[in-house]
């Protein structure tokens, strides 16, 4: 997280900071955890009205950002929903909005995307598919026939974040003209949902079976083959609100883990006092400030839609959802048995490392997109 | 209970080879898939299940005069060599050996018997361990001790004939299921830490003795805790002298080691040794995944071939050289080591090649349980003795590098800092 | 020399910013390859040829008014504040700032003297480094020392006005193109070793002081250990009082990592800075070595870019934090173990993508250093302390984790272990 | 190195280790460091001697092996050679006696295969080729043409070993009816040999340029097109010799370190007693062992000729390249400035290391190797 803010950020932070604090403390994650849907639709109400669903989104379309660097800001939720393994469908409801307000038809400005800000209604993004298919957006099996006006779709996504909660559903989908993204009601005739085992004790997804589900023009969000630019754009948001997560889980997982090392003794001396121990938190602070950095230069960097947003972007996730992910396997093992109890509380952060590292692409697959655009840039 | 007939000349090793494998052929199961502890979360009557088949599967192997190889004739053994129990053990190669029973049972509980046990308690506790009917627990760490194992805090305390126990005991897997707990425990708290510990047999089930199941990540509840309070055990289940059980935990350690490296030879089969031959759980991943063709993918499951091979040379290895008496005893921790530093890799590779279809998943797919279980990674690192552990009795056993200078030596354990001052 | 001119009011960072720009343009030739020291094997008179160019580029600093931001003007420097000082950092991305002058002598050993030195010392020390006449170096390490830098034998005696000083310093990198050297001498031998040491100013090309060149494992010749033999010392080149010479070490250490963390006042442009615009040396590889299309290449290239970045995003991260107060001085120490810990997998990486030809090459192939290079990875990890001290400092300074437990501290210097008993 | 030796093979490892250690000290390593070829004839040809290139070739073409087992009795010459890191071509040598003995003709067997193993001549193997092609043998670019009875030979091999010490060169090309293998005089004409600048101090390449290099039909080695199984017991003998070696060369220079560990006072302890370095020293131990285990379960495959001796091969070659690499560099960084000096002779391992880690297939050219094996076992 930014070691510097303004006093807007620092009071938006704050106030969302209390907010997880009172309404998802850890006793209540560990209760959502029998909850169908992983959050109340009350407190994503409460959460969009403290401006979660906001930041994307301009002025003149009902949003607003805290400090002119809307993704900048949404680090700071996202920081905090790390920290305190918050639920609710971030990720997917700020994907939407934002592409709502880059290219969404008046219609789908003024209905949809006001709903998405208010928290009325909640949408996801269905991107990612079946292996092999799974890549970022590359190879895309899903289709979408021209039918008179409208699309018909077939194909199955998976996995969906908060398929099974989502009102609406932006699906990226191949056309005859190229790729396309259309809005597609959960409850249409077609869609079958099935909610998935997830990882996250709280974060749902679900595989999605689309079954020749026709949808009028007016679902059509851009133009079909040329939304190239928007795919990118919610593929750096959903990044940074990973790599923003990530960091937040592993300071709350690290935090808890010296507080151990500190407390706990073996052989009449605290943990804290072994020399390979001390190496170990002197590579695990290593990184997580580095994660820091990266997460806030990428939130920057998109911030500024500038050309290495992508390479930004892609360091972030890729290094977050490597070395984290060993940080917080090295605060297990440091926990020792209890470490591996569900009683514990360290494997919740774990859990939301683990998602955030293997949706959106994998630490391999993030290295090789920044090869592959470094080699481009040179060229 | 004695057995008077000693055979006059020693059965060669290779005639026993050749009667074991006739003799397994015959009459027991094959295996495609040995059952692996605490990798899958099942109910506990599938669990149940499982530990009755154990029990009936050591039984068979008793009846058929192949359990307990190197346990004396007089115990309910046959009386042979550690020659014998190898090739034992390469015969048994893909059947469905009770492993499970063997350790911690037979390893370190049964050796630890044999080594300290009373000629009574021998011919008493042994033959039930052969026969399946009984398993044995280690009621050895505590939930204030880690890795620091002669720390105890629970205590004995004598009553003429009888010792009265209060504390707790932590990670004993399966302890539901098991009849015996061989017990660590403090008896002497004016003396230094290791000087001060004596052990005991304990019956697990018994009033006293309330067991807790802990949940683990992965939801499996195959690890106990047991808080005793005031429980009665008699004098004559001590083993080994007062106060000298370190005596005893060395040794105990040690055979737990041996069992983990594949060295005991009380054990029967080789761990793990079902699963690397009947498939390939990386190859399986990439087919199921389509990414047979992938050249990252084929790298990965490359390299997790590698490092199960890298596992299996060491272990074989250092079982030659402790054989041998090329390595000493404590050698066994560099294959504790490369066991769980091999896996760890191994379990993240299976988590990439998986990719985002692992973070949620259904019953059937495939890769059902790669994300799940990438959670769990690091128990590889923890039972068993962590493996910080192991590398201090690497550089400190092995290669006797100097020894960490530790507070606690000569004070009286009363007074060793158990906790941050003013707690 | 004294400069008894002093600004009514300072001019404020974004005028100075815009008129560096402007004079920089102007006066300064742009670089596209930043010299980096030990990397390449190259003559002296070659190495004489550079280091002559830094000397005149640290003169066109001075003379045009842009040479000791931080420094009070009556020692020949702006008296400016670190603000200004990062304006012209940012400005002079791209121009060939003279780095080799300014680490060491301006980091740590004039912000030394500007700490710890008198009047007279700083009026006649500083003003020709700021002029590059004057370099200085480092008389830190001992052949015998190695992290522990406190554990100085070179022993300074006492005799009237001045000290004769005898023994060797080693690792001072280029001595023999420098001129003076900061020097931490032990002077009493019959207190703890921190409390017995005191630090002098030594001309390097004196009579008495033997020059040896160290041969690198890649052939440079850089580093130099000095053997000194009864050299004099005038009393007034003690710099700080007579055997408290570790707390002019303890900010003298401060200063040396803030120099190789990028965040000291004192450094102008960023180390490292242009490199990494120029080119990209992994893209550069991989399309010299017909890769670019490769998966598994573009993998690497990535994931060495990823940990270019990381080092940039963590150092500005430190610098910042330490700015405002929000992390400790030390934290200095995380952006060195990154430096360290980035540069050898990114080294890695490049040995991997040359391949079987880096093993043998001709000058003129893309690859051609590769390999070498290879050798002499862990130079990053130990020379301008070792990544073992800065993971101490972070583990103790930062985190306060408790301080490692020494035989040495309260013990008369004298009587300390210093080899194996006996030895 | 195998714990269990039969009498025969103590001896034989005996005497070559004996022999290393009174004709190559490391004093006279650095020596040879000026020393054109690397190595001086005569030492080679009393290594001959003791059977170094003897031990591939059956008793009735005039070698023999001293266990039964050729590949593992060579193992133990290439890790005493990794031990002294030694000079003279054990590698290629033995890799063109193994393969003259399988399919070399009457002609080759009488003449340059005793030579061979006489040490009167060497010879080397030409395979790899400058980048992008410088693979497994996948990707072979240098053509030979039939022409007449013989064939010409043209394009570019680099880096071969001994290449401008060798007398004859086995060299590996396309020709039209697939991969062949021709044994070329160095001095023929058409042939130029451009010495390289080794990371090893001894062992010497060169890049070797065929320009139109005519070769008569007795050149040939085995049917080009049917040399499959030739190609692929000279990548196993090659990574077999390598193993040991680099397992050697791991084994002095453990045993360097770990002295100095003990001998070496910082604050007034050795080096030896702070955990940390304890630890790295418990992983370096665990490295080692493994590549021990590995380098001789290679060994013990290829000897058998089993259908896992290419896995096995593959395995112990990118285990000990990745771990026994970093494990040297480890034992550099606890040296601290001293390891990076020339005077020290800790690189001298490390060099050693390095080669054997870059030539016949990186560690990742290894694991994919292993993959598509194992894929293709599956199958």
């Amino acid at each position: 997280m930014e070691l510097v803010l303004t006093d807007d950020q620092e009071f938006f932070r704050d106030t969302t900071r209390k907010f997880l604090g009172s309404e998802c403390p850890i006793p209540k994650v560990r209760e959502l955890r029998d909850n169908e849907a992983g959050f109340e639709a009350d407190y994503w109400r409460q959460g969009a009205e403290l401006g979660w669903v906001s930041l994307l989104v301009p002025e003149e379309l009902g949003g607003g950002s805290v400090s002119g660097n809307g993704p900048s800001d949404l680090a700071l939720v996202a920081h905090a929903f790390g920290f305190h393994v918050a639920p609710g469908p971030l990720i997917p409801c700020n994907v939407v909005a934002s592409t709502l307000a880059r290219s969404g038809s008046e219609e789908q400005q003024s209905g949809l995307l006001q709903d998405l800000i208010s928290g009325a209604q909640v949408a996801t993004w269905a991107l990612t598919e079946l292996p092999p298919h799974d890549a970022l957006g590359d190879d895309v099996t899903v289709r979408a026939e021209a039918d008179g006006d409208g699309y018909v779709l077939s194909g199955v996504k998976s996995p969906v974040e908060a398929g099974a909660e989502a009102d609406q559903l932006l699906v990226t989908a191949t056309t005859d003209a190229g790729i396309g993204q259309f809005l597609v009601p959960r409850d249409a005739d077609g869609v079958t949902v099935t909610p998935l085992r997830s990882v996250d004790l709280v974060r749902r997804y679900a595989r999605i079976e689309f079954d020749g589900v026709r949808v009028p023009a007016s679902a059509v969000v851009g133009t079909p083959g040329q939304v190239a630019d928007d795919l990118e754009h919610q593929l750096q948001i959903a990044a940074v609100v990973q790599s923003a997560e990530m960091v937040g889980a592993a300071d709350a997982g690290f935090d808890i883990t010296l507080d151990w090392a500190f407390s706990r003794y073996s052989f009449g001396r605290p943990l804290a006092s072994f020399q390979e121990i001390k190496h170990r938190f002197a590579d695990m602070k290593m990184w997580l400030e580095a994660s820091h950095g990266l997460a806030d230069s990428a939130a920057r960097h998109v911030s500024r839609a500038d050309a290495d947003a992508a390479i930004a972007v892609s360091a972030a996730k890729a290094y977050a959802g490597q070395y984290l992910a060993e940080l917080l396997q090295d605060c297990v093992q440091l926990h020792g048995g209890i470490g591996v109890t569900y009683e514990h509380d360290i494997h919740l952060y774990l859990r939301r490392i683990t998602v955030d590292r293997l949706t959106y692409g994998t630490p391999a697959d993030h290295h090789r997109r920044i090869g592959e655009l470094r080699i481009a840039q040179a060229a | 209970m004695t057995t008077t007939t000693t055979s006059t000349s020693v059965e060669s090793v290779e005639e026993f080879r050749l009667r074991a494998r006739e003799w397994l052929k015959e009459n027991f199961p094959r295996s495609e898939n040995v059952h692996l502890p605490l990798r899958a979360a099942v109910s506990d009557e599938a669990e149940l299940a499982a530990i009755q088949r154990q029990r009936d599967l050591q039984r068979l192997l008793f009846d058929g005069g192949f359990a307990g190889v190197c346990v004396p004739t007089e115990y309910g053994g046959l009386g042979l060599t550690p020659d014998h129990q190898r090739a034992l053990n390469e015969e048994s190669a893909g059947y469905e050996i009770p492993f499970l029973i063997q350790v911690p049972t037979f390893v370190p509980c049964m050796a630890v018997l044999l080594e300290f046990g009373t000629e009574e308690q021998k011919l008493e506790y042994i033959p039930p361990m052969l026969k399946g009917e009984a398993i044995w627990m280690q009621f050895l760490s505590e939930p204030s001790g880690g890795s620091d194992v002669a720390a105890a805090l629970t205590t004995a305390v004598r009553d003429g004939d009888e010792w009265i126990v209060n504390g707790s005991k932590v990670w004993t897997t399966g302890a539901w299921f098991s009849d015996y707990g061989l017990c660590l425990l403090r008896t002497n708290w004016d003396v230094p830490k290791h000087r001060g510990l004596s052990v005991f047999i304990i019956p697990i089930h018994q009033e006293g003795i309330e067991l807790h199941r802990i949940e683990m990540i992965n939801g499996s509840k195959e690890f106990c805790q047991e808080f005793m309070t005031d429980v009665r055990v008699p004098d004559s289940d001590r083993v080994g002298e007062v106060d000298q059980g370190w005596t005893v935990g060395t040794r105990w350690m040690f055979h737990e080691k041996n069992a983990m490296g594949g060295g005991s030879p009380f054990v029967t089969g080789t761990l793990h040794s079902g699963v690397q031959e009947s498939h390939d759980p990386y190859v399986d991943l990439v087919r199921a995944t389509g990414r047979a063709d992938d050249p990252h993918a084929q790298e990965l499951v490359g390299e997790a071939h590698m490092l199960g091979l890298a596992r299996s040379a060491l272990s074989a290895r250092i079982s030659t050289g402790m054989r041998t008496g090329q390595m000493p005893d404590n050698s066994a921790a560099i294959a504790r080591l490369i066991s769980a530093v091999a896996f760890q890799r191994q379990n993240t590779i299976s988590l990439d090649l998986a990719g985002a279809n692992a973070a949620a998943t259904l019953p059937g797919d495939p890769w059902a349980e790669k994300g799940f279980s990438f959670l769990e990674r690091q128990s590889s690192g923890i039972g068993g003795g962590t493996t910080e552990m192991a590398r201090n009795n690497i550089s400190e056993k092995v290669l006797k590098m100097p020894r960490e200078m530790t507070h606690d030596k000569n004070m009286p354990f009363r007074d060793v800092p158990k906790g941050p001052p003013g707690n």
